[in-house]
């Protein structure tokens, strides 16, 4: 690396409101180098990288960029001065063609945009340099996330940058898809460019990085060389203590099966297939985890377990009880409780109060509401014991749920979830979105219910969060479940290529390490 | 001797309903720009309205037809940077916003109206049919077609004008990317608020556009309410055309049809069909349209939707 | 509205409850809840002031009259609160639905519907005795008016046709449709009169005041605007209802049918409309008509977004709103003002009830 | 010219807050009060009121006033008291729909005369005013049976005085010539002159030489069909002369002054020298109301023993031995 500075940011503060973002944070990129920016949600990484492509305006603080002050007022200045980035949500229009998303915004707002060809060999030169497999012609929503994530990459190499920024590249992307990403980085890197990746998953970080900054709470707490760290250290950084995701597991017996699930079919909302012939069961003190990427028939598979998404055929049985065809207030009352996927679409009602979010499902029943009125009484005082056990900071059970933080507004589900003493209890994504405390606490708080006789089925795409509680892993690909695994980090890469849908080669593998 | 009238019921019946479709016609392609910028504005009934008054008031006044239609063609724009104003800016609910301007529309115009036209009643100056060369000497269809007032015949120019500036232009393509998108486009430097302002702009001046033709190309005269509906019947139009200008086009001649239709049949004596049977055709046709074309897929993604810078 | 508004909350550490910020969100609700709608109204008296003052009218002239002699008597005061009892029960009801989402513009029909069931079997029905009959057509009115709602409501469901529209459509056609009943069916016999027989003496609804036309209808509409509040935050089937009109995909999770719910709520908000015409008809006009309504369901969406849908807001602002409407005809007579001014003031006040909605929910999340 | 309210307002903007608050004034000053639903600035109905009330100011130099309604019966009665509180002798509701709220308000105000158009009433000082329209359209039907194949009548809404002058229409073409084809179109609107011309296109397609509309307006829209359509088409110029856009087709006008009507009975009233002693109908026999002309100019002039025969039908109607809206 060279002495002159390439690219400092320097003291940035950002703050929305009262929240702040960042705090102070400075950051140094060498040239042609691989950045990792690691840190947990939260800590202000996205931010950071926002300010560095235009985005957002920094309240305080300086750029510099190949030494000069670099004063960015849009996405477009920061594209002029050679920097792009792909963001975690791609910037992409659904109902246009890859070379449309190209041309959007290019040139003057009264050119013609008939004449696409020249455009498209450009395209298709440039993919081919990279090997990124991207048909201009295609329309984008009939691209998989994969495609859009390399259609997105492409675009921005496209308006012709040096140092590309990408956001959590990989949450989207299975094993092999990642891998592929992260030759690719390399690729680039030899070819000039400079890559700063956000992450907070250690592995990548130290497969591909020539260098980690770390961030916490809004500033970057140190920046090392990734030759001379350890995954160890850098989550030590990360969280400001060490963190042992393997949290303590006393073995215990499984009881009797509780779900059981043979042959099991249903379809999406658009009517297409998503859940096909799946079968499997949980037993009581048992944790089941069911690994895969997001969009390969989890949700549909929660949701009908749930009772709300009919099935197209096979059977859910409850306690030895059919409940297929069900309705979800039937199912629930088995009792089931059900952490759901998205909380903000589904868990919660943000602008409602605490207390009328822990009545979500019981809003009818006794004693929370008597002949058809609610008992406001009641419901407050159950509230407070729900805030008090799970540690719920709020100042009042009155105030909206939109005001408490992600964790907390978790706790609260999981605490309302757990209140009725489910036999089963079905989560989708535990830890999505919440902070590393919050984690730790409802991870644990999982562990609990099992010792504490509850059959429990975790659908997550975090591996850690499977490998660090579940019992057994099944992996769900296409539709179906392709494999099931113990938690056994040693078999990390067999579960990647199921998860990929890579059967055949995961046997392989699995015949020449087991 | 039979099939002769047939073609002249045909012809007839053809150019009335193009003639009745063409208000349709502008306020439903101005919707699709405003819709396909992601912005829902249920408030182009009032829109209308507002056209026709300023449109009447201005050739009232000075006489002049073209400056008629470019005074409502303003007065459109206004209504639409109110509309923006409040929908864009401050964010507040487009449909809450859409049925506000509607009561006002309706008000404003009414006041205004019986304030100043309280003497006059003569009405303004009709603007004259164009006969199209060669072609309105057609047999039957000549007269139909091709004697409309140039009002009627820009109808087609602009639904087609739509197509090419929605799809053929870097501008449309950024429109489209707006209502599907708006991070998007704002990323490539591009003002998401300022293309929503134009869309709601675009759409409201050819509401009002639309509304001026009813009292300056068709009655002559103005009269409180007289949109009876068509900005409504427009927006399902916008659905049922699937946000396509040329689609548009042709289903409001349906709409248009309808009308003229069931005047045809009011004057069939042997029917027995109460008139007010045949007067609410064209609220049922709408009702119909939603119920077979619920087509969801198509409808741009943040339709309805504030844009929220970051 | 804000209710409406889903957001994502901002990141959690820096939230630090205390007492006052508990204080401080409790009384940002109250300003919300009174301070919002009374700015409203001054804003769009303003703006109507602005429009008599250009237009060449003296505009505090023109509001002197206007309230002075809506308030000059008791006789006038009850003519008031005649025009006030359909507005509160159309905005009563029309909080319900846009509580749960349903954008109901169709009021006007449902009026129209409630008032040819209650003059049908008001004229047809004979025999029963009075106050069973009286009843009974308060009854017809609403079930009518619920029913002419749940076309819209089951198309939304079924066919996921917008109900804007639909319900505008349904509005043309109970008016065409009501016309077509007194031009044939339901004409009054031997009279050439487009209208109605006249209901007989015994079914007028009972008077509250001697000399006055005031009936019971106003204490029936604050009553329901009690129920309905009620109904709505305090019974489970109204906290279904909020659930369903701010979050859909949380109400199916927490086992809340969304359709059943979208049907009861546009149902709801029709039985209200269709009861005001009803009670128009037993009360006031005594007998159908062509044209019976001034637009009372387009004014019940100002009343009911004035109230920023909360039932009990809602008798307030149907006051408001009878006030204007009925000092309007005064304007008029003594001013020549057109009389049509009271829709401009609605329009405003619509248009300021959500500005100060919007920029009140992002001063509210800033505060907090 | 324009004209607008701020002149009206300039005579009495602070007096009529005076007058609201104070009590009825001295019968000295005569007012007169209208009421109409809608606006006076369409042409129309409400319009031949106004011009009526404004020609009651002109005439007898009464102080008048009117109020534009919504379409709500339950306003009319407080609009009504609102006047006669404030000593208005004389206030014309200005369709059938007021006459139910004028009873009601008559009790209490037995100092003021409520006339109302378009209906038979006669209560008290409630006075129905009815401009018969039967009488000249049963003239029209007699020379279209006399003269034509079959007719096609053009409405704007089936309101009673539309279909009061269509039944005189048909009463005296079916008594001229039983089985005289009659067609009949409601365009539902009396301001939509494309629907009115489109409708009598469509007749004229279908073989009816005679199209008389009666639609406001709208009509318009029929005589620049007729015009059109050439001049073996024939109509009548109906409330207006229309001579001008089909001076070839049109055989006679009728003219209706409901303005003189207004004032004759307003000025009896008034001077106390004939107050109604039953509903006012202006008819045929009232020739500075209701006026029926022939068009020489036509291109086939209406033909004197035609004439003569009308003549006699005429005078019949005057006498009542023809009763034009029977059936």
């Amino acid at each position: 690396m060279n002495t002159e500075i390439f690219l400092k940011m320097e003291n940035i503060h950002k703050r929305f409101g009262s929240v702040v973002a960042s705090a102070g944070a400075t950051l140094e990129v060498a040239e042609n180098e691989i950045h990792a920016l690691l840190g947990e949600n939260g800590a202000g990484k996205s931010v950071l990288m926002n300010i560095l492509c235009g985005v957002l305006a920094p309240n305080e603080g300086s750029i510099v960029f190949k030494g000069a002050p670099l004063k960015l007022g849009s996405p477009r200045e920061a594209i002029q001065h050679r920097i792009g980035m792909v963001h975690q949500h791609f910037m992409l229009v659904h109902n246009l063609t890859v070379a449309e998303n190209y041309m959007l915004g290019q040139g003057s707002p009264l050119r013609l945009i008939r004449d696409r060809s020249e455009l498209c060999d450009r395209i298709r030169a440039l993919s081919d340099r990279y090997g990124l497999d991207v048909q201009p012609d295609a329309l984008l929503e009939d691209l998989s996330v994969g495609q859009q994530q390399r259609v997105e990459i492409l675009k921005v190499l496209f308006q012709g940058i040096d140092v590309l920024i990408l956001d959590e590249p990989t949450a989207v992307l299975t094993h092999q898809e990642t891998d592929r990403l992260l030759l690719l980085l390399r690729d680039l890197v030899a070819d000039g460019k400079t890559v700063i990746f956000i992450s907070h998953k250690l592995d990548e970080v130290m497969r591909v990085s020539d260098r980690v900054s770390i961030m916490r709470d809004g500033r970057v707490v140190r920046t090392v060389k990734t030759a001379e760290t350890s995954p160890r250290e850098l989550a030590r950084l990360m969280v400001g203590r060490d963190v042992l995701m393997e949290l303590p597991r006393e073995p215990v017996e499984c009881g009797q099966v509780v779900l059981s699930v043979t042959g099991l079919s249903c379809n999406n909302e658009l009517e297409r297939p998503a859940v096909r012939d799946v079968s499997f069961e949980v037993r009581q003190k048992e944790i089941v985890g069911i690994a895969g990427v997001s969009g390969n028939g989890q949700s549909e598979l929660a949701l009908a377990l749930a009772g709300l998404l009919p099935a197209k055929s096979g059977s859910i049985k409850l306690n030895n009880k059919e409940v297929t065809g069900m309705c979800s207030t039937a199912v629930r009352r088995l009792p089931l409780a059900h952490i759901p996927e998205d909380r903000h679409k589904m868990g919660i009602v943000l602008s409602l109060s605490l207390a009328e979010n822990v009545i979500l499902h019981r809003y009818t029943d006794p004693p929370f509401a008597t002949r058809g009125l609610l008992r406001f009484g009641a419901i407050a005082a159950h509230t407070r014991e729900l805030m008090r056990q799970f540690q719920v900071k709020a100042s009042h059970e009155d105030v909206a749920i939109r005001n408490l933080s992600g964790g907390n507004q978790q706790k609260l589900v999981v605490a309302r979830e757990l209140a009725r003493n489910p036999d089963l209890l079905l989560i989708n994504q535990l830890t999505r979105g919440i902070d590393i405390g919050a984690i730790e606490f409802v991870m644990q708080e999982v562990l609990r219910q099992k010792v504490a006789g509850r059959a429990i089925l975790l659908i997550s795409t975090e591996l850690e969060e499977l490998l660090a509680v579940c019992d057994r892993i099944f992996v769900m690909f296409g539709g179906r479940l392709v494999g099931e695994l113990p938690p056994d980090r040693g078999r990390l890469e067999e579960l990647g290529l199921l998860m990929a849908g890579n059967t055949a080669e995961a046997a392989r593998l699995a015949a020449a390490t087991g | 001797m039979e099939h002769f009238n047939l073609l002249v019921f045909l012809a007839v019946t053809l150019a009335a309903a193009w003639q009745t479709a063409t208000p349709i016609i502008y306020a439903a392609v101005g919707e699709i720009f405003t819709e396909r910028a992601g912005v829902l504005n249920i408030g182009i009934e009032g829109t209308m309205l507002i056209g026709a008054f300023v449109g009447f008031a201005t050739t009232d006044l000075t006489g002049s037809l073209a400056l008629g239609f470019t005074a409502a063609i303003a007065a459109g724009m206004l209504t639409g940077l109110l509309f923006a104003c409040f929908t864009v800016t401050i964010k507040a609910n487009q449909v809450v916003v859409g049925v506000a301007l509607n009561l006002l529309g309706l008000g404003l115009t009414s006041f205004l109206f019986r304030t100043y036209f309280v003497h006059t009643g003569s009405g303004v100056p009709n603007m004259p049919a164009v006969h199209i060369p060669i072609l309105s000497g057609l047999p039957f269809f000549g007269v139909a077609l091709f004697q409309q007032n140039i009002i009627v015949y820009l109808s087609l120019a602009v639904a087609f004008l739509a197509r090419f500036v929605l799809f053929s232009t870097s501008f449309g393509l950024t429109l489209r990317a707006t209502g599907d998108h708006p991070e998007a486009v704002a990323i490539t430097g591009r003002s998401v608020v300022l293309y929503r302002y134009g869309a709601i702009m675009i759409g409201s001046s050819l509401a009002a556009l639309g509304g001026a033709f009813l009292t300056l190309a068709d009655v002559n005269q103005f009269v409180e309410g007289m949109t009876d509906g068509r900005g409504f019947i427009a927006l399902a139009v916008v659905v049922f055309s699937r946000w396509s200008p040329v689609g548009a086009f042709f289903v409001s001649l349906i709409f248009g049809l309808f009308y003229a239709l069931q005047l045809e049949l009011q004057a069939q004596p042997s029917l027995g069909i109460p008139y007010q049977a045949l007067q609410a055709m064209p609220y049922i046709l709408t009702i119909l349209a939603l119920v077979f074309v619920h087509n969801k897929q198509d409808a741009p993604r943040t339709l309805g939707v504030p844009y929220n810078k970051a | 509205m804000d209710d409406i508004d889903i957001r994502p909350p901002a990141p959690a550490k820096l939230y630090l409850y205390d007492i006052s910020t508990s204080i401080r969100i409790r009384s940002l609700q109250r300003l919300r809840a009174i301070g919002f709608p009374i700015a409203a109204v001054l804003v769009a008296l303003c703006a109507g002031a602005a429009l008599l003052a250009i237009n060449g009218f003296n505009a505090l002239d023109v509001f002197t009259v206007m309230i002075g002699g809506v308030f000059r008597n008791i006789h006038s005061i009850t003519e008031m609160l005649l025009i006030a009892t359909p507005l509160i029960l159309i905005g009563v009801g029309l909080c319900v639905a846009f509580r749960c989402s349903m954008w109901n513009i169709g009021a006007e029909g449902q009026y129209y519907a409630g008032a040819v069931a209650a003059t049908f079997f008001g004229v047809h029905l004979n025999g029963l005795p009075a106050p069973l009959h009286i009843v009974l057509i308060l009854a017809a009115g609403s079930i009518a008016g619920a029913a002419w709602a749940a076309i819209a409501g089951l198309l939304k469901i079924y066919f996921n046709a917008s109900e804007i529209v639909t319900t505008i459509m349904l509005n043309y056609i109970a008016t065409i449709a009501t016309s077509y009943l007194v031009t044939g069916p339901m004409m009054e016999a031997g009279v050439t009169y487009p209208q109605s027989t006249e209901l007989p003496h015994a079914l007028r609804l009972p008077i509250l005041l001697p000399h006055t036309r005031l009936h019971i209808g106003i204490l029936i509409a604050i009553a329901l605007a009690v129920i309905v509040q009620a109904f709505l935050f305090r019974s489970s089937a109204g906290y279904a209802l909020r659930v369903v009109g701010i979050n859909p995909h949380a109400a199916r999770y927490a086992g809340i049918s969304v359709r059943r719910s979208v049907v009861l709520a546009i149902s709801i908000s029709g039985a209200l409309a269709g009861l005001a015409g009803a009670i128009q008809i037993a009360g006031v006009d005594f007998r159908l008509y062509q044209n019976i309504s001034p637009g009372y369901g387009f004014t019940g969406i100002a009343v009911a977004l004035l109230a920023y849908n909360r039932p009990i807001g809602a008798i307030f602002s149907g006051i408001l709103f009878a006030v204007l409407s009925a000092g309007s005809v005064l304007m008029q007579m003594n001013s020549q003002v057109p009389q049509v001014l009271v829709f401009v003031i609605e329009g405003m006040v619509i248009l300021s009830v959500v500005a100060f909605g919007a920029l009140g929910m992002r001063a509210g999340r800033s505060a907090v | 010219m324009i004209v607008n309210r701020r002149q009206i307002l300039a005579a009495g903007g602070a007096l009529a807050t005076a007058t609201l608050i104070g009590r009825a004034h001295a019968a000295a000053e005569f007012k007169m009060g209208l009421l109409v639903t809608g606006s006076v600035a369409e042409n129309g109905w409400n319009r031949l009121a106004y011009d009526a009330l404004m020609t009651v100011k002109k005439k007898l130099g009464a102080k008048v006033s009117y109020v534009e309604l919504q379409q709500d019966p339950a306003s009319f009665e407080s609009a009504f008291r609102d006047y006669a509180s404030q000593g208005y002798q004389v206030i014309l509701g200005n369709g059938f729909e007021f006459q139910d709220a004028a009873v009601t308000v008559a009790k209490d105000y037995p100092d003021s005369y409520f006339l109302i158009s378009s209906s038979s009433i006669h209560q008290g000082k409630v006075i129905g005013i009815n401009l018969d329209s039967s009488q000249p359209f049963y003239l029209m039907g007699v020379i279209a049976a006399k003269m034509g194949k079959s007719a096609g009548l053009i409405g704007g809404m089936q309101i009673p005085p539309i279909s009061q002058a269509f039944g005189g229409f048909r009463n005296g073409a079916l008594t001229t010539k039983p089985g005289f084809g009659i067609g009949r179109v409601y365009i539902g609107s009396f301001e939509n002159e494309v629907a009115a011309k489109e409708a009598a296109i469509s007749m004229i397609k279908q073989g009816v030489d005679f199209i008389v509309p009666d639609a406001d307006a709208a009509s318009l829209g029929v005589y620049l069909a007729v015009h059109e359509a050439g001049p073996q088409i024939k109509t009548f110029s109906v409330y207006t002369d229309y001579s001008k856009v089909a001076g070839k087709n049109i055989l006679g006008t009728y003219i209706a002054d409901y303005g003189a009507g207004i004032v004759r009975v307003v000025t009896g009233i008034k001077n106390g020298t004939s107050i109604p002693h039953s509903n006012v109908t202006f008819g045929l026999g009232d020739p500075d109301v209701i006026r029926f002309t022939y068009n020489d100019n036509a291109a086939t002039p209406v033909p004197q023993d035609v004439r003569k025969y009308v003549d006699e039908v005429k005078s019949k109607i005057i006498a009542g031995q023809i009763k034009t809206m029977a059936g």
